[in-house]
């Protein structure tokens, strides 16, 4: 059961990204880019990390995908949905991709990863919260100044002064 | 006397610094500073010949300073005897040069400080005896010499400069290879003559690219050098600049710069790799060959006054360039003949002064009837002999000395430059004797033209050479005429010198690999 | 099932999705679409990477710090979209000299 | 050594933040007009925290905040060339027309947090703190780089920045999970010692990785291929952040790849002397066709242009391929080469672009034909630009000859594999003459004497100066500056 | 050293004359008479020391008489040059030619370059003609020979040139210095080859060296002296670089005489007599077929000449041709006496000629007649009565040139085919030798008596100026006086012979010829005892020979019993040869000259148009296409057009995020992603 789940999942997300690359839509990529962005939660989900499936969820989903279909309506006078947008090279890119994809994927599965038995853990919350205010203390910091700095920029860039 | 060599070094510098500074209205205040200071460093350089000591062939005068430890890098300078002839020729003709440039009305500060830079620059590589410093004063003279010829140059000034630019950097991009491949394989060192004594030692063996690594260095550094000589077939730079340059620059470029590149084969290749060049002296002597018949026949053929002088520059060239290849007939394989190379080496060090003072002349002269006529087409003049008769008498003067006329010191030396290198390069050597007759022949012919015949109606009113003209081609003509009749101070300034050389590549012939 | 290589497949499936996202399309939005799916299948990597490790919680930091980090740049992002649409309304109506320089 | 030991070490990027948000305060209760004094605030403080950089560089190496950062000599040098570049940017952007239109208060509080990020990028031993480091720099780069509102080419160059550099740090961060995978660690010594020890199975997906991740490092140093937003950005951004993004940025992402490359994909001797040691990657010929490849496509490009500064972004694509040529060899040398390099490229890169902003304030524009006669109009303007324009070509006597020198120096001590990289690098360094000099040429060559002479204002002039004389002085005299950077070439290593 | 007078006079006559070309040319101007008599006074000076020379000589009666000096010139330890001069009889005759000649030439020009624009420079070039010529004269080794042979080329070419306003003087001059400089290559070469076997330039160590036989031999030796005998071949106009010595008649008369007729041109022969000793014998077959050849050639293209100079000039390469015969047959003291008689009467014979032509123009000048030539003897005749100076002084001479007895010229021509009868003898396969030798002395008997003829006898052929004509003024006179009287026999056989068919005398006492140095020649004494064994017959013979040629000239210009013309055109072919000197410069000028000139052209083309154009810039050029091509491929060029005036960020936002990027970048992605497949796939799988 949980494979045939998983299985719908990953076909989901990999069918709903293919659909954002290749439809010439704008906004209909931008929803299907939701999907891919959901499967990947539910991906999460099943690689036990509850914590980062949420996150996903919230700001992806809530945040960054809100953002780009804000950003499609308003660099376009729509005045319908269909905001046609044109791809080009398809087609030897296509196939130079899809060579390049045969020999990641054989690189990646050939690799010798580094693979350690464990068991579910409860919830991964605790120890998210436990490294990151001692490991990655730092990282975790210097992420608010960095906020703090795309704050600040988004808001001098966006501000109507002048 | 202790730091003499960098007093001749840092005149000028400071020359150009004091004329950079000069109120840039008062063009005579200029002129007359540059020229007490490149008079000044001739009686610096004038001193430094009298207090030279010819019979040591060694460096003398040496100063060593640590300049930049952590590469080995020493302010070292010095003089033997194949630069001190060098330094007197650079120090003359940058003083004669002055009033060659006199009439320079464009930025005649900005000119003067160029100048007197480029004159820092060329006598620091004559002087510097460690490679960072030779290196650095060799691009430096780059500099003002892309600017003199670029701003004060002809109507494709602009394309003269920069293709000039271009070439020598180009060489000089190898050469700085050369010398870091030396650098690297003679002890991390900078110091030429460090690296002469540790060299043959350490490059023996060496693999760059599977070949040997001392010939691989020997190619680099001489096409750095063969740019400046130039050597066929890197020699299209120089017409142009010559044709482009003012007549000053044109004066220097062929009186002093060309000999860097000769000196630099002297110094550097012959002195670090002697035993190289037994492999490379038939071709050096080939490239002699072909620079003597390709520039004669170029010369034969052009229109252009200057031109013509420029292509004459790169036939004479060649006999220095078979000189110097003469020398391997000290090795034991071609029976230590110590005469010949005697001959061919000094011939060519003395064929390096005297086609300096020889083409500075010519350029001066070319130079005197162009501002004049404002061209300088040859078939466009015609019967100046009537009209300017001590200009067409000195002019005479100059042309028989570039052809090689007895009596002239150009004569002496390329008569020895063919009897050093005939017992090795007998086939090369006789094909370059026809340079002898085309060295006559587009000079007489150019002469003819320009002098002879009925009197070109448009210029009879053309003025006569006059004084302060005639101040600047004199001093020359002398010394062409007195070393013509009589070599022997010169010879003797630089035989000490030349024997050591000499002695070092007959001694290379012993371990040296053909 | 369920095995490491499963989701290395789909996240090099993705990853090359977004790529090929990258190199077809004309429009900035899309592209950032492409890059998005980048993202997010370095995001499966990691996770995974650290499920199949032993539960090693790196691997959920990094993707943490990697999501809030594509929201900083998205905000920027539209940021300036949103700077250029204002600006082309400006200079649309009355900035005419700048267009004849 | 933990998190509360750590902040002793920590005392600069303490002060750089508390710094800004000093600025950030200031800022609100300042007019337009006066948010010059942020700048001010900013620069006293990096001052601050340059001293106190220079105070921790004698430290013994350690690593801080559980081996997140280190701090060693080495990063000391590259803060305090970042630190020497964001003091000169500041002080240029005070007399920048461009930016007279606009607050710059956020401006240059912007230009402060980039200064976190790019001190953590010289200093991160951490996937994460480097990926973070990197994201730091470049978000806040886009929005320097879009900070003109009113300029269309400023927003263009602001958004193309942000697309790629998202699409760059996406290919990297992917090329991170790989490597994460492998060796299931974020820490560089611990990949180091997983990697040397991994089956040989592993080295497709190892360079694969190494490949992406490359794609990240060479965005920031703009190598290429990854250099394509390069002249647009440059181009479109504010000039002094041009100028600061073509030096600073770079230095930081040498650093990074340095320790990159030293610490994870080499041996521990690696740095022990000339030896290199590498896994059997073949990462060396890779980044030396890439080195050659870059500065050949960046000079060669470079001719053709007709603006000045784009002319100039592409010689700092050409001037990352020169400084690329060292990385394969990545010995002692090698790293010496290249510090040495970025310490003289700051002064000499900066200088042409400050030239720049200083004609722009005057014309208007940015082509060569503002140039044309500049030589005799502004003489020591011109007199200075040829100065730089030597300097980048590599001339003696100027510093970017000692720079070249270093570099080819260390190639072909490395021997007879690197030779046809100094050939190429040697022939690059002509063809940039050409371009280099064609501003040379316009200045002075055409144009006439002119009897009005004018000068810059005296802050650009003390600007100008103040880059020139190091450009030159270092040409002749740079002992000093090799003997810090002997004294600096100490990296922190596991083994200590 | 310098006190003994056999070398302080010597250094004298040497120097004397620089000094005066110094003086004359810097400050003549300035001084009375424009220096004139500096010139004269130092050169006749030289005169009286050269005779003092001679009585020294001439009293010691030695034929080993010799002295010499020499100083360092160059010395570089192994190679050394010293220049020195030699004073021997062979020295001491030759400088009492040049002195007197000169002295001789320097007085009659008083008068006939009286009033020239350049006189004072014509003086000092005088002067350092002889300067160099001496030179030669007194060399004792072959690099200072080989420098004043050039010198004495350089004063030719300056003398030659003299008028230089005419196109034809300029290109005369030219033509003989660029001549000579062939000869002189070659005479280099020569010199090299010796240098490089033996170490040494001075005559005496190298003669030594070859009769030691180790050093040099064979082959070598023979290219060696070959290489030598080419510097004569071009100072002395012979086949085939005789081309120069005709037109060198542009110059001033009174120069041809010294120089293109007594002294310079006859430097190659003296060269070759004081090198004879290195001749091998293939050398000297060499150098007898190529003055035989030279003898009979310009004999022949002498006979149909009209021009008084051509005539004398193409019987100076003919007599020259003699000379080098005598000495590739080996009897070169033969060669020096033709030397020294010839240089008597061939300067007289073109004073004589200077002094009709100068009347010609002084009476062309007073009729106002400008279109005459004055130097076409078809417009003289009659002049005997006018000039009876003249007249007779030149009927010596070409008695004498003829080789009528009694006269000098019959003494030493006779020397001469006595010497190659014998030859021809012992090797009767070089039959040719004397054949062409016989056959050119007839020839020479015919045409100089045309010239006699012509010029002095008959009718007037131009009425008008022959009353004008009249005798020239005594500076003039007075040479032709002395060199005419010079044309008698006696001069040469004093002290002991008085009889004029015998050439026995001081000269033959004094100068006895040397054996060769190359082991295995003849000696000396055998070919003269070969020679004296044809005397009787080569004495017959020439006899026969002049009178056939006189009489035909007789009977032909004089009685005109032959019509000339008739002859001319029966022999249309050969006339036309003759009168255009067997087309030499015709042909030397469109298979030699015009083939060079375009080469160098082509060189020239190559080098600028092409080598540089396209090679050389080619790389600049591929440079910037490469440039090109990847500035396109880097950012699309036309974007670029546009980045100025911002017309890509057209005027919707929608249209700037849609074009914003360009799709090179997306190439340049897809080639990224491509070469890490690539890489991906050859380094890893």
């Amino acid at each position: 059961m949980a494979d045939i789940v998983f299985w719908i999942i990953s076909a989901l997300t990999v069918m709903s990204a293919a659909f954002v690359v290749l439809n010439n839509q704008l906004v209909y990529s931008a929803v299907a880019l939701l999907f891919t962005l959901f499967g990947t939660a539910g991906l999460y989900v099943f690689l036990w990390a509850d914590f980062i499936a949420g996150i996903q969820i919230l700001v992806y989903v809530g945040g960054i995908l809100v953002l780009v279909i804000f950003g499609i309506m308003l660099t376009n006078k729509i005045k319908s949905v269909r905001i046609s947008h044109k791809s080009m090279q398809q087609g030897v890119g296509g196939v130079v991709i899809f060579w390049f994809f045969i020999f990641l994927f054989l690189a990646l599965t050939k690799a010798p990863w580094v693979v350690t038995e464990a068991i579910e853990p409860v919830g991964t919350v605790r120890g998210i919260g436990i490294l990151l205010l001692t490991d990655y203390l730092l990282p975790f910091e210097i992420i608010s100044v960095l906020l703090l700095g795309a704050l600040i920029g988004a808001a001098v860039l966006s501000r109507g002064d002048s | 006397m202790e730091n003499i060599l960098s007093l001749l070094i840092w005149i000028p510098i400071l020359g150009a610094i004091i004329v950079a500074c000069l109120p840039r209205d008062n063009e005579n205040l200029v002129r007359y500073i540059s020229a007490a200071i490149t008079g000044l460093e001739f009686i610096v350089a004038i001193v430094l010949w009298r207090a030279f000591d010819p019979v040591n062939g060694s460096m003398q005068f040496m100063e060593r300073y640590e300049w930049i430890p952590s590469l080995n890098i020493s302010y070292i300078l010095g003089v033997d005897g194949l630069s001190l002839p060098m330094v007197l020729l650079t120090a003359m003709l940058f003083f004669i040069g002055v009033f060659v440039s006199w009439n320079i009305k464009k930025a005649v500060k900005g000119y003067f400080a160029l100048y007197l830079l480029l004159n820092a620059g060329v006598l620091g590589v004559f002087l510097s005896l460690d490679f960072f410093l030779f290196y650095i004063f060799w691009e430096v003279m780059l500099l003002p010499m892309y600017f003199l010829i670029g701003m004060w140059g002809g109507p494709q000034r602009e394309y003269a400069a920069i293709k000039f630019f271009l070439y020598t950097l180009f060489g000089s991009v190898l050469m700085l290879i050369g010398i870091l491949g030396l650098y690297f394989t003679c002890g991390k060192t900078f110091d030429i003559l460090l690296i002469m004594e540790r060299a043959p030692e350490a490059l023996n063996g060496v693999l760059w690219w599977g070949m040997s690594a001392a010939k691989v260095i020997w190619v680099l550094l001489f096409i750095g050098f063969a740019i400046k000589v130039p050597v066929f077939p890197f020699h299209t730079w120089l017409p142009l600049a010559h044709v482009e340059a003012p007549t000053a620059i044109s004066v220097l470029l062929a009186g002093i710069l060309l000999k860097l590149g000769v000196y630099g084969i002297i110094r550097v290749n012959y002195g670090i790799m002697p035993d190289q060049v037994y492999w490379f002296a038939a071709g050096l002597a080939f490239l002699g060959l072909v620079n003597v018949i390709w520039g004669g026949l170029c010369a034969l053929a052009q229109t252009d006054l200057k031109k013509l002088v420029a292509y004459s520059s790169i036939n004479h060239m060649g006999y220095s360039l078979i000189g110097i290849a003469a020398v391997v007939a000290a090795g034991e394989m071609n029976g230590s003949d110590l005469k010949a190379a005697q001959a061919g080496l000094s011939g060519a060090v003395f064929q390096m002064f005297n086609h300096g003072t020889i083409s500075a002349m010519l350029f001066i002269l070319v130079g005197v009837v162009y501002e004049r006529a404002h061209h300088r087409d040859i078939d466009g003049f015609g019967g100046l002999a009537s009209q300017m008769p001590i200009y067409t008498g000195i002019t005479a003067l100059a042309f028989f000395a570039g052809l090689g006329l007895p009596g002239f010191s150009g004569f002496v030396s390329e008569a020895m430059c063919f009897i050093g290198a005939f017992p090795v390069f007998k086939a090369i050597v006789v094909l370059s004797t026809i340079g002898i007759l085309l060295n006559a022949a587009y000079f007489l012919w150019a002469f003819q033209r320009v002098f002879f015949g009925e009197l070109n109606e448009k210029y009879k009113d053309m003025k006569e050479i006059n004084g302060l003209e005639l101040f600047t081609v004199i001093p020359l003509a002398i010394i062409t005429l007195f070393f013509g009749i009589y070599p022997g101070p010169y010879l003797d300034l630089i035989k000490a010198t030349m024997d050591q050389i000499i002695e070092k590549i007959a001694f290379a012939a012993s371990y040296g690999v053909m | 099932m369920n095995s490491l290589d499963s989701y290395l497949f789909i996240s090099s499936m993705l990853f090359c999705l977004g790529l090929f996202g990258v190199i077809t399309r004309r429009n900035a939005i899309a592209v950032l679409m492409g890059v998005e799916l980048i993202l997010n299948a370095a995001n499966i990597n990691f996770v995974a990477f650290s499920k199949f490790n032993g539960m090693n919680l790196d691997g959920h930091i990094f993707a943490l710090l990697v999501i809030v980090l594509a929201a900083a740049e998205a905000a920027v992002a539209l940021a300036i979209i949103i700077n250029i649409y204002n600006n082309m309304n400006t200079v649309n109506i009355d900035d005419v000299s700048e267009l004849k320089r | 050594m933990t998190n509360l030991q750590s902040l002793e070490f920590f005392i600069p990027e303490i002060i750089l933040v508390i710094t800004i948000l000093a600025c950030l305060i200031t800022d609100l209760f300042l007019k337009k007009s006066k948010t010059d004094l942020i700048g001010w605030i900013l620069g006293i403080g990096l001052v601050i925290v340059g001293l106190s950089v220079y105070n921790l560089s004698s430290v013994p190496p350690t690593t801080l905040f559980l081996d997140m950062i280190v701090i060693d000599p080495f990063s000391s040098y590259m803060k305090i060339i970042i630190i020497i570049s964001t003091l000169l940017i500041i002080v240029a952007s005070w007399a920048n027309n461009e930016l007279s239109k606009y607050r710059k208060g956020e401006y240059f509080t912007l230009i402060g947090i980039m200064v976190v990020g790019l001190f953590l990028m010289t200093s991160s031993i951490d996937i994460i703190m480097l990926y973070v480091s990197i994201e730091v720099v470049s978000i806040m780069s886009f929005v320097l780089a879009g900070y003109l509102k009113l300029n269309t080419r400023s927003n263009e160059a602001g958004l193309k920045y942000v697309i790629y550099g998202a699409f760059s740090s996406g290919v990297m961060l992917f090329g991170l999970s790989l490597v994460f995978g492998l060796t299931g660690s974020t820490n560089y010594f611990v990949i180091q010692e997983a990697i040397s020890s991994i089956d040989s199975s592993a080295n497709p997906a190892l360079i694969m990785a190494l490949l992406m991740i490359f794609a990240g490092f060479g965005y920031k140093i703009s190598s290429v291929p990854f250099h394509f937003w390069t002249p647009d950005v440059y181009e479109g951004a504010p000039t002094t952040i041009t100028a600061y993004l073509s030096v600073a940025p770079k230095a930081a992402g040498f650093a990074m790849i340095i320790r990159f490359f030293h610490q994870v994909f080499s041996d521990s001797i690696a740095l022990s002397g000339n030896a290199m040691g590498y896994t059997d990657l073949p990462w060396p010929e890779i980044i030396g066709i890439l080195a050659v490849v870059t500065m050949t496509l960046g000079n060669l490009v470079a001719i053709q242009q007709e603006s000045i500064k784009r002319m100039l972004a592409y010689s700092s694509i050409a001037h990352a391929g020169y400084m690329m040529l060292a990385l394969p060899v990545l010995s002692i040398d090698a790293v010496e080469s290249i510090m040495i390099y970025l310490f003289v490229y700051i002064f000499m890169n900066l200088g042409a672009f400050f030239i720049v902003i200083i004609v722009k304030n005057k014309t208007g524009g940015e082509t060569f034909d503002e140039y044309d006669g500049l030589g005799w109009k502004m003489p020591i303007v011109g007199a200075l630009m040829t100065l730089f324009m030597l300097s980048l070509t590599g001339l003696p006597p100027t510093a970017g000859f000692v720079g070249k020198l270093y570099i080819f120096k260390t190639l072909v001590g490395a021997g007879n594999d690197f030779l046809w990289l100094v050939v190429a690098g040697g022939i690059n360094s002509v063809i940039s003459l050409y371009y280099y000099f064609h501003v040379v040429k316009v200045m002075f060559l055409s144009g006439k004497r002119s009897d009005k002479l004018s000068y810059p204002p005296s802050l650009m002039l003390g600007l100008i100066i103040f880059t020139a004389v190091p450009s030159l002085v270092l040409g002749l005299y740079w002992n000093p500056l090799a003997n810090w950077v002997k004294e600096s070439l100490v990296f922190y290593s596991q083994g200590m | 050293m310098i006190e003994n007078p056999m070398i302080l006079f010597p250094l004298l006559i040497l120097f004397l004359p620089l000094l005066s070309f110094i003086i004359v040319i810097f400050f003549g101007n300035k001084l009375p008479r424009q220096g004139d008599w500096v010139a004269v006074g130092s050169i006749v000076t030289t005169f009286l020391l050269a005779c003092y020379l001679f009585l020294q000589m001439f009293l010691n009666y030695d034929p080993d008489f010799s002295h010499g000096a020499s100083f360092s010139w160059i010395n570089l330890g192994e190679f050394k040059i010293n220049l020195g001069i030699l004073v021997d009889n062979l020295t001491i005759v030759m400088l009492l030619i040049v002195t007197l000649v000169s002295s001789c030439t320097h007085i009659f020009s008083l008068a006939y370059m009286k009033g020239d624009i350049r006189y004072n420079r014509y003086f000092a070039y005088l002067g350092l003609f002889t300067f160099s010529m001496n030179g030669i004269v007194l060399a004792d080794n072959l690099i200072s020979m080989y420098m004043s042979w050039e010198l004495v080329g350089v004063s030719s070419y300056l003398l030659i040139g003299h008028w230089f306003e005419k196109d034809s003087a300029a290109n005369a001059s030219k033509k003989a210095f660029l001549t000579n400089r062939v000869g002189d290559i070659g005479f280099f070469i020569g010199i090299m080859l010796l240098y490089s076997a033996v170490g040494a330039f001075a005559f005496n160590p190298i003669f030594e060296s070859i009769a030691g036989g180790q050093a040099i031999a064979g082959t070598t030796l023979t290219i060696a002296g070959l290489g030598i005998f080419m510097g004569a071949v071009g100072k002395s106009s012979q086949f085939p670089l005789h081309i120069w010595l005709p037109d060198a008649m542009e110059g001033p008369t009174p120069v041809s005489a010294l120089m293109h007729a007594a002294t310079m041109v006859a430097a190659g022969v003296y060269m070759c007599v004081r090198l004879f000793p290195i001749f091998t014998p293939s050398a000297l077959i060499v150098i007898a077929y190529i003055g035989a050849i030279t003898a009979i050639l310009a004999a022949l293209i002498a006979v149909s000449q009209n021009d008084i100079k051509k005539v004398l000039a193409y019987s100076t390469v003919s007599q020259l041709g003699f000379m080098i015969l005598a000495v590739g047959t080996g009897v070169y003291t033969a060669a020096f006496f033709h030397l020294l008689t010839h240089a008597m009467f061939k300067a007289n014979l073109f004073y004589c000629s200077g002094s009709v032509i100068h009347s010609m123009h002084h009476a062309l000048h007073k009729a106002h007649d400008h279109d005459t030539d004055p130097q076409d003897m078809r417009n003289m005749g009659g002049f005997k009565d006018k000039m009876p100076i003249t007249y007779f002084s030149m009927l010596v001479s070409t008695l004498a040139i003829a080789g009528v007895p009694l006269f000098s010229g019959f003494l030493s021509k006779d020397a001469i085919l006595a010497g190659t009868l014998s030859f021809a003898q012992h090797h009767p396969e070089h039959f040719l030798l004397p054949f062409f030798g016989f056959l050119a002395a007839a020839l020479t008997a015919f045409y100089m008596f045309r010239l006699i003829f012509m010029t002095f006898h008959g009718n007037p052929n131009i009425k008008s100026i022959v009353k004008n004509i009249h005798e020239s003024p005594k500076e003039m006179t007075s040479p032709i006086v002395l060199l005419g009287s010079l044309s008698f026999f006696i001069f040469y056989t004093l002290p002991h012979n008085f009889n004029p068919m015998k050439d026995k005398g001081w000269f033959t006492d004094l100068i006895v010829p040397r054996n060769s140095a190359v082991p295995g020649s003849l000696t000396s004494n055998e070919i003269a005892e070969y020679a004296h064994h044809a005397h009787y017959l080569a004495m017959g013979l020439s006899l026969i020979v002049a009178s056939i040629g006189i009489l035909l000239a007789y009977l032909m210009y004089q009685k005109k019993v032959i019509s000339a013309k008739n002859i001319s055109e029966k022999f249309g072919f050969f006339y036309d040869w003759s009168l255009n000197k067997f087309y030499f410069d015709e042909n030397y000028n469109r298979y030699l000259y015009q083939p060079f000139l375009r080469l160098a052209h082509t060189i020239s083309w190559l080098d600028w148009e092409f080598y540089d154009k396209y090679f050389i810039n080619g790389f600049g050029k591929l440079t910037k296409l490469l440039s090109t091509v990847s500035g396109k491929f880097d950012y699309s060029g036309i974007d670029q057009g546009f980045v100025d005036g911002f017309g890509r960020a057209s005027n919707t936002v929608g249209k700037l995020l849609r074009n914003v990027q360009t799709g090179r970048l997306q190439n340049y992605l897809l080639f990224v992603v491509a070469g890490i497949l690539v890489i991906i796939i050859a380094q890893a799988f």
